[in-house]
């Protein structure tokens, strides 16, 4: 039982609130990813929960224990920073070994915590190092396995990987993965990147400006988001937004060069609506005329060309195959109507049928 | 921030922590304070043995006036100014140029200067009392405000330069670089790209030799003598035998001679901290 | 004349820097530069005590045309660097048989290099009011001494202050009670390091000083203290009297002393045996060797010895000290008079200049400072004196 | 494109360019180098081998030097047949007494620094005021601290007093007591400095490592110790620098406190050495000499451990 | 003719020689980019072009003139440095305009001359504005704009976009691609980034510890490497590599769970090699049981499936389809033979048919 959940918890900075009230609930195990545009708040979420920021109002359980007073030590959570935060002048050993020696545990208690620590993430060689000497993968993995010795009941992750490079990010990834599989516990993780929510997380929070904006499974944010700031925000290349009205039933997009039938009701006559399609929904029609292909972007097994309509709306679409358009093609695009998503032009809600 | 902030801290603390800070400022500059106490007393009040107790009259004006108008205080502060200011100058000019060569270029000995510079500047100063004084009399500067100064610079040029050249080490060397493919001539590079960049180290340093030399006493009592140039530091103890236990003129010559630093100081505050700290705590 | 002729500069470094002093110097270049419209003086004043170490350097290099100094063995090293200007010619002159009695003091290697401008006697200045009030008259002898200093601390006063920051305070004492219990002569060749200072008999002039120390005759922490910032417990009447040179009884009038309250007495008598001998240094007038205006130098020094002028400055309103030209006339002070009667007919043992002038420097600075100790640690007296006679030995070998 | 090319060198035919442009980068580092080059070998290299020369000679600052081997040092470190100078030894030892106390400003700056390192209104202002100290001559500092300590009168005996504390001699003049009370003036503006290098310290350590320990369970005392002063090296490796050198350099304080007295007591080296060659009773150049050539060879120690220091952190960073 | 050749280059650190005497063509107005791991010394290579580092060795001739030891601002080339490198204490204006400034061109013409770079590069509304009132895409800006005043004959980038966030550093690749489209100039580019090299290149060398590996067009090097290290290089996920031996004209791939008949010369018999394929030319054949899935990652419209063969080997294959395996299934594979390469598994070059 430690699931951690937030109850209408606020976070002020003197006058400014940056944390309007949020509810939340983590189950226990689950592996729940904050996303969010620059300065939304996910890190001070994540930091009240750690309790390195002061809760400001509300309530934050961790298991059925209400911590939200309680000091950081206390709360039975360890937390992994962006800037891995060894400490500098301490071998591996000692970096992972020093939480459970201030709070007095025996020798050979840490050294087997260690040790098992260790052996999870294949530190053993590094072990009497300084970090100095330690690669940035390695130093990340240091700072997870400090983590681990203390046997929180919740991890926390803020933009653990954002300072490796692509390729062990990659690899760290894959790690921390196993890592959740393997102790099971419940983690909290902040990341700025499309691929690591993605790929982590069985829960994915959508932060936008101290609210939430979605919470949900990652596929199910990717195919049916609430609306136009989700849609938008997950997936990558971007979801293609193009302005569109309803005309009985039908929705008129001129930007794509079409209307679809039947994914909406007539109830919304007259209404302006967005249209999002993702890339690689939309094919392209070389017969068509609609669009001009402004540039294409070939990534190797994949490319993105860039249209523009008539109506001068921007749309790119992902080819696979082996034959690509080329800059300055005239082309038309098709889309299978099943696959476009509507958004109120106002509220930007989503509209469901 | 270590230790945690007190706003974190219960309201009896912030509070306790709050008075308790008027209350050791006064201890630590108990000192000071007693000298600007004695400073505004009366002659009176030193022979009737009322040292620490409230002024029996109020006579700043009075003892300030003598110190400006009846010694030659205000000839030595003149002659400080006349040391210092130069030797500010000539210092920083000199140690830039020292910095830009070492910070920038690499070459053979580099490093080997560098840190001829640095144990120059940390011999005990002692033991070039002798031959400089010798060499200052020699080349007919004794005592005169410009054997003082030359001495000063050279000097200073030591930890200057330690100074200098880490701060030009930490300027981005793609600038310089930029510049290089852009056909920049080394000295327009000095001029142009590294000096308006060394901007705050520039004046962070003015201030910190500015304090340095006014405060010298030893060298000024070596190379000097009199009011022709001696600055104030040497100043205060003619000033002293003049005025022998009048605590009161005495502590008011203190003051004044204290004060041009701690005006510096006070102004510019900011470049004086930096400049403790970044040539050394890189 | 040769008056009317002198011009261009004349650089004058004095260490008159005491109030009194001061302004007496700065009257005589007033004086001298009305005499000598066309010439143009710089007068420098530097601290008594800075002088001491600057002179040297003054002289060396760039030098003024005259400066202050001290008579006797205190002129050598300069005399033998060649800092000093031979005058000679100046004491040649038959206005200079005024001052025949100084000669000796100013001759070194057969030439004068040197003019005095004061002289003053040494001896005890004490408050006549305080010893009205227990009864005391003048000491004439050591019993007597002690039986006096007794009485003032049975009543809560102390005999002496002294202030011994400086050292050279405590010099005088000490010339004072080896030369009244071992003599004159002693006294020099123990300056001249031709006796060890572990000699009983400088044994005994400690044990005379220590019954003084031992019974608190002297302040307390006067080692802290300058001689002018002792004067305050005489001028409070927490002490009664002070063993100084003349100089200190202007700073005692200007203190609040009226001549009611305050008198002197002749150092008393300890061995029956030897005859009194005094302290009395001479202050001089020297002219650098590299001086630019040797003629206004000249000229200023026959000015500063001219009886007029040495009448009027060592007035008791001014420095209140003792002319040294024979035809000036003694100040209308009571110390003077007392003083210059004491020196002409009461000092059959001889003239001391001092003990810094009159030991070799190196001697002189290491034996007051034991002197210094001394007189707080009575106790080392066996280390210092050890301490002393190493040195004597390195010094005079 | 419409871009020119506005470089000279676009010219195939370069003209023949000057000795200087062609080896523009060897050259220009000497030219910048050189007035500062001059000036400190003229002042500072130069007069430290003469000093050394010096110290082989008896000279009186006038006349001739007359050699003497190394007389001075057999006189000063009482080699062969004679016994060490004994205003030496006291200098000796109070230049270590000087050393190990004037470290105090190390642990008393720190600890003034954490007590300020808090942000609440007018905390600016107060760091100023701490500093104030450091600022004053030592001049100033010493006259204030010997008036300070002045024997009945002084602030400080006036407090001792209350407790029934009576040094005899006041402070300054007792010579148990006199260099301690020197060394405690100059702690001040020491500790003064201390602070201010120990607060821009503070200001650098990562607040993300004192979370992480604050995570750990590490506090107060347990996380100063494991976690902050590790960070503070820098700046304790700069406080110890110039505490040292100041300990070793100190004579203003001397010279204006006691001037060595109460009978020598208080002497360090430096004071000892300008007493020897340049003060009323001195004008032993060549003794004088010797005890700074001593004196630099105790700085040397320190200063090859910091310069070691300065080249491992280069080699590092290279 | 500004053409860049390189005759041999060698560059040596005292004893470390960490160029061997490379060989390169680049043709006048090409846009050339190098890639290679770090330290395989692709910045040494493009700083000995700008006359930054000495050449130890070789010749470096820019267009028909031999540069390899005129100084920097003799060679006609003008770089672009990761960190900006602006002069901070100048506004926009005197930055693009100092170089000609302090080589005495007259106010006119440096006037006339920023004015053009401003324009191409849309930065009039900035032109007083000192650096660090710029946004970090805006002085990468100005300082191609800087390098576009003085009108190099070659333009050298070094990770130019590393120092962007990603949103920024997609923005700034297409503003560089349309930059060379203008000008025309030689581009000599290095990153790390394989977007930036496929979208940006005519031509990609990759480096590896200071020799080339290959040079060529981007989509050539992605369908035709000559050899293990670039095939892996090239394309993200990278290849997967199975071993395999050659029978009889035959290639049998065990960790494939296949065999490939007449995709090599039976000459080749016996020996090993290894197979490479990439992860989008797998398919997933949910009837076979050679491999487990050990974990899928979902980026939305693609998943990666990490699949354990019998034999222990890993291999990465791309799904996109609406129904994706999961964790656990066991499946086979299936692979058209023609989309597999051949290396020797010694030399790990490339074997051709
Ligand atoms: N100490 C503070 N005082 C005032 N405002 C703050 C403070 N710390 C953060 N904020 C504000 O709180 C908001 C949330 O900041 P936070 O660091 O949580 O954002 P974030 O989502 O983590 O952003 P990023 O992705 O850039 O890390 C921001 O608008 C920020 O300006
Ligand atoms: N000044 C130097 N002294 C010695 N070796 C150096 C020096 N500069 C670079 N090297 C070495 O040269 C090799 C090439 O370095 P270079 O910086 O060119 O690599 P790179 O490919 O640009 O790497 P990155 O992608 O990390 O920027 C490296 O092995 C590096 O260690
Ligand atoms: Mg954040
Ligand atoms: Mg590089």
């Amino acid at each position: 039982m430690s699931g951690v959940a937030l109850n209408k918890v606020i976070k002020s900075y003197g006058d400014v609130q940056v944390i309007h009230g949020i509810d939340l609930q983590i189950e226990d195990g689950e592996f729940c990813v904050f996303v969010g545009p620059s300065g939304c708040g996910k890190s001070t979420l994540l930091r009240m929960v750690a309790g390195l920021e002061e809760t400001s109002d509300g309530q934050i359980m961790i298991g059925d224990r209400d911590v939200t007073r309680l000091d950081p030590s206390q709360r039975g959570v360890a937390m992994v920073f962006q800037t891995y935060a060894l400490y500098p002048h301490m071998t591996v050993r000692d970096n992972m070994g020093f939480g459970l020696k201030m709070n007095g545990h025996p020798k050979a208690e840490i050294t087997k915590k260690v040790a098992e620590a260790t052996r999870i993430l294949k530190l053993e060689q590094y072990l009497d190092r300084k970090p100095s000497a330690l690669s940035g993968g390695q130093r990340q993995r240091v700072s997870i396995g400090r983590a681990i010795v203390r046997g929180p009941e919740v991890f926390l992750f803020d933009e653990p990987l954002s300072n490796l490079d692509a390729e062990l990010r990659v690899e760290m990834r894959v790690e921390i993965a196993r890592l959740h599989k393997e102790i099971g516990a419940t983690m909290i993780y902040v990341t700025h990147d499309q691929v690591e929510a993605m790929t982590l997380a069985d829960k994915i929070v959508v932060l936008r400006a101290g609210n939430i904006e979605q919470v949900g499974a990652p596929m199910d944010l990717y195919r049916d988001p609430d609306n136009k700031f989700v849609a938008g925000f997950i997936g990558s290349p971007s979801m293609n937004f193009v302005d569109g009205t309803v005309e009985g039933g039908t929705v008129v997009a001129p930007g794509l060069g079409a209307r679809f039938d039947g994914v909406i009701h007539s109830a919304h006559d007259g209404q302006n609506v967005t249209i999002g399609a993702r890339p690689e929904h939309i094919v392209i029609d070389p017969a068509g005329d609609t669009h001009i292909v402004d540039m294409t972007e070939s990534l190797g097994g994949v490319s993105y060309a860039y249209l523009t309509s008539e109506t001068g709306e921007k749309v790119i679409v992902e080819e696979r195959g082996d034959d690509r358009s080329a800059t300055g093609d005239k082309v038309g695009i098709k889309i299978d109507p099943s696959r476009i998503l509507l958004f109120d032009a106002k509220t930007e809600q989503r509209i469901r049928g | 921030m270590f230790p945690t902030p007190i706003q974190k801290r219960p309201r009896t603390a912030q509070i306790t922590y709050q008075a308790f800070l008027p209350v050791a400022l006064i201890v630590w500059l108990l000192p000071l304070l007693a000298v600007a106490l004695f400073s505004i007393k009366p002659d009176a009040d030193f022979t009737t043995g009322n040292y620490w107790g409230w002024p029996s009259s109020f006579e700043a004006f009075n003892n300030y006036g003598k110190v400006f108008f009846e010694s030659n205080m205000p000839r030595y502060l003149l002659n400080s100014l006349l040391i210092t200011i130069p030797t500010v100058i000539g210092a920083v000019a000199l140690s830039c140029m020292a910095g830009f060569a070492l910070g920038v270029y690499r070459f053979k000995g580099n490093l080997f200067i560098f840190f001829i510079f640095i144990a120059g500047n940390f011999v005990p100063f002692q033991i070039l009392m002798v031959p400089v004084r010798d060499l200052t009399v020699n080349l007919n500067l004794y005592d005169t405000k410009l054997g003082l100064v030359l001495f000063h610079i050279a000097f200073q040029t030591g930890f200057c330069t330690l100074f200098m050249r880490n701060f030009i080490r930490a300027l981005p060397f793609p600038l310089i670089e930029a510049a290089r493919v852009e056909g920049v001539a080394e000295w327009r590079i000095f001029f142009y790209v590294v000096l308006p960049l060394m901007k705050p180290a520039l004046a962070a340093l003015a201030v910190l030799i500015f304090t340095f030399i006014w405060n010298d006493y030893f060298w000024a009592v070596v190379l000097t003598q009199g009011p022709g140039a001696q600055p104030v530091t040497a100043g205060i103890t003619e000033f002293n035998s003049q005025f022998r236990a009048a605590y009161h003129l005495m502590s008011a010559g203190s003051i004044v001679a204290a004060l041009p630093p701690v005006i510096m100081f006070f102004l510019m505050q900011k470049h004086f901290i930096a400049g403790l700290t970044l040539g050394a705590v890189k | 004349d040769a008056h009317a002729s002198l011009s261009g500069d004349l650089k004058i470094i004095s260490d008159m820097s005491n109030p009194a002093p001061r302004a007496v110097m700065e009257g005589l270049v007033a004086d001298f530069s009305e005499l000598h419209p066309d010439l143009d003086i710089e007068l420098t004043i530097v601290d008594r005590e800075a002088w001491k170490t600057q002179i040297r350097n003054a002289l060396g290099a760039n030098p003024p045309d005259v400066v202050n100094w001290y008579a006797a063995n205190r002129m050598r090293p300069y005399v033998d660097a060649g800092l000093f200007a031979d005058i000679s010619d100046l004491w040649a002159e038959p206005e200079f048989e005024g001052l025949a009695s100084t000669k000796g003091a100013m001759t070194l290697d057969d030439k004068q290099w040197g003019v005095p401008y004061t002289y003053y006697q040494w001896g005890v200045y004490y408050r006549k009011d305080i010893y009205d009030q227990y009864d005391l008259s003048e000491p004439t002898n050591w019993e007597e001494e002690i039986a006096n200093c007794q009485t003032l601390l049975d009543n809560g006063v102390k005999c002496y202050t002294i202030g011994t920051k400086f050292l050279w305070t405590a010099g005088g004492w000490f010339d004072y009670i080896n030369s009244r219990t071992n003599g004159y002569d002693f006294h020099i060749e123990l300056a001249r390091g031709e006796v060890p200072w572990t000699d009983e008999r400088v044994r005994q002039t400690f044990a005379n000083w220590q019954q003084l120390i031992d019974m608190g005759a002297f302040i307390e922490d006067h080692q802290t203290y300058s001689w002018q910032e002792a004067l305050p417990f005489m001028l409070n009447g927490d002490a009664a009297a002070y063993l100084m040179g003349n100089f200190a009884v202007a700073a005692m009038r200007e203190g609040g002393l009226t001549d009611e309250q305050l008198d002197f007495y002749q150092f008393p008598l300890i061995n029956p045996d030897v005859d009194y001998a005094e302290d009395a240094p001479t202050d001089t007038f020297h002219i650098a060797s590299g001086a630019q205006n040797m003629d206004a130098a000249k000229e200023f020094l026959r000015f500063v010895t001219s009886p007029e002028v040495q009448t009027e400055i060592n007035g008791g309103d001014a420095l209140g000290q003792l002319p040294v030209n024979a035809n000036a006339e003694i100040g209308d002070d009571k110390f003077l008079e007392q003083g210059f009667e004491m020196l002409s007919n009461n000092a059959t043992g001889g003239i001391m200049q001092f003990f810094d002038r009159d030991f070799d420097a190196e001697m002189a600075s290491v034996g007051m400072e034991g002197l210094q100790e001394f007189m707080v640690f009575p106790d080392n007296l066996e280390d210092i004196l050890t301490r002393l006679e190493e040195t004597r030995q390195r010094i005079y070998q | 494109m419409s871009v020119s090319p506005a470089m000279p060198a676009a010219d195939p035919t370069l003209p023949q360019r000057g000795w200087y442009k062609r080896n523009e980068i060897a050259i220009t580092p000497w030219l910048f180098l050189l007035p500062a080059m001059l000036f400190f070998a003229v002042y500072v290299i130069i007069p430290i081998g003469q000093s050394f020369w010096i110290s082989f000679h008896a000279w009186d600052g006038l006349g001739e030097k007359t050699w003497v081997g190394t007389a001075n040092y057999e006189r000063l470190l009482g080699l062969g047949d004679q016994r060490m100078d004994r205003k030496f030894e006291v200098s000796f030892w109070n230049n270590l007494r000087w050393l190990v106390l004037y470290l105090l400003a190390i642990p008393a700056g720190l600890f003034i620094a954490l007590f300020l390192n808090q942000t609440v209104t007018g905390i600016r202002l107060y760091k100023s005021l701490f500093f104030f100290p450091f600022v004053i001559s030592q001049v100033v500092v010493g006259l204030v601290f010997s008036w300070f300590y002045l024997p009945n009168v002084g602030l400080f005996d006036v407090i001792t007093n209350w407790f029934g504390l009576d040094i005899r001699g006041g402070v300054l003049g007792n010579p148990n007591t006199a260099t301690y009370g020197i060394i405690a003036a100059g702690l001040w503006p020491q500790t003064a400095y201390c602070m201010i290098l120990y607060l821009t310290g503070l200001n650098a350590v990562d607040p993300e490592q004192v979370e992480a320990a604050r995570l750990d369970g590490a506090k107060g005392p347990k996380m100063l110790w494991y976690v902050i002063l590790p960070q503070l090296k820098p700046a304790t490796f700069i406080a110890f620098v110039v505490t040292i050198i100041g300990a070793l350099r100190s004579f203003d304080l001397i010279s204006v406190m006691t001037n060595g007295g109460p009978f020598g007591s208080t002497r360090v080296l430096s004071f000892y050495m300008f007493e020897e060659s340049l003060s009323e009773f001195g004008f032993r150049m060549g003794y004088g000499a010797a005890i700074a050539v001593v004196l630099f060879f105790i700085m040397l120690f320190f200063i090859t451990y910091f310069l070691w220091t300065m080249y491992r952190d280069e080699k590092g960073a290279r």
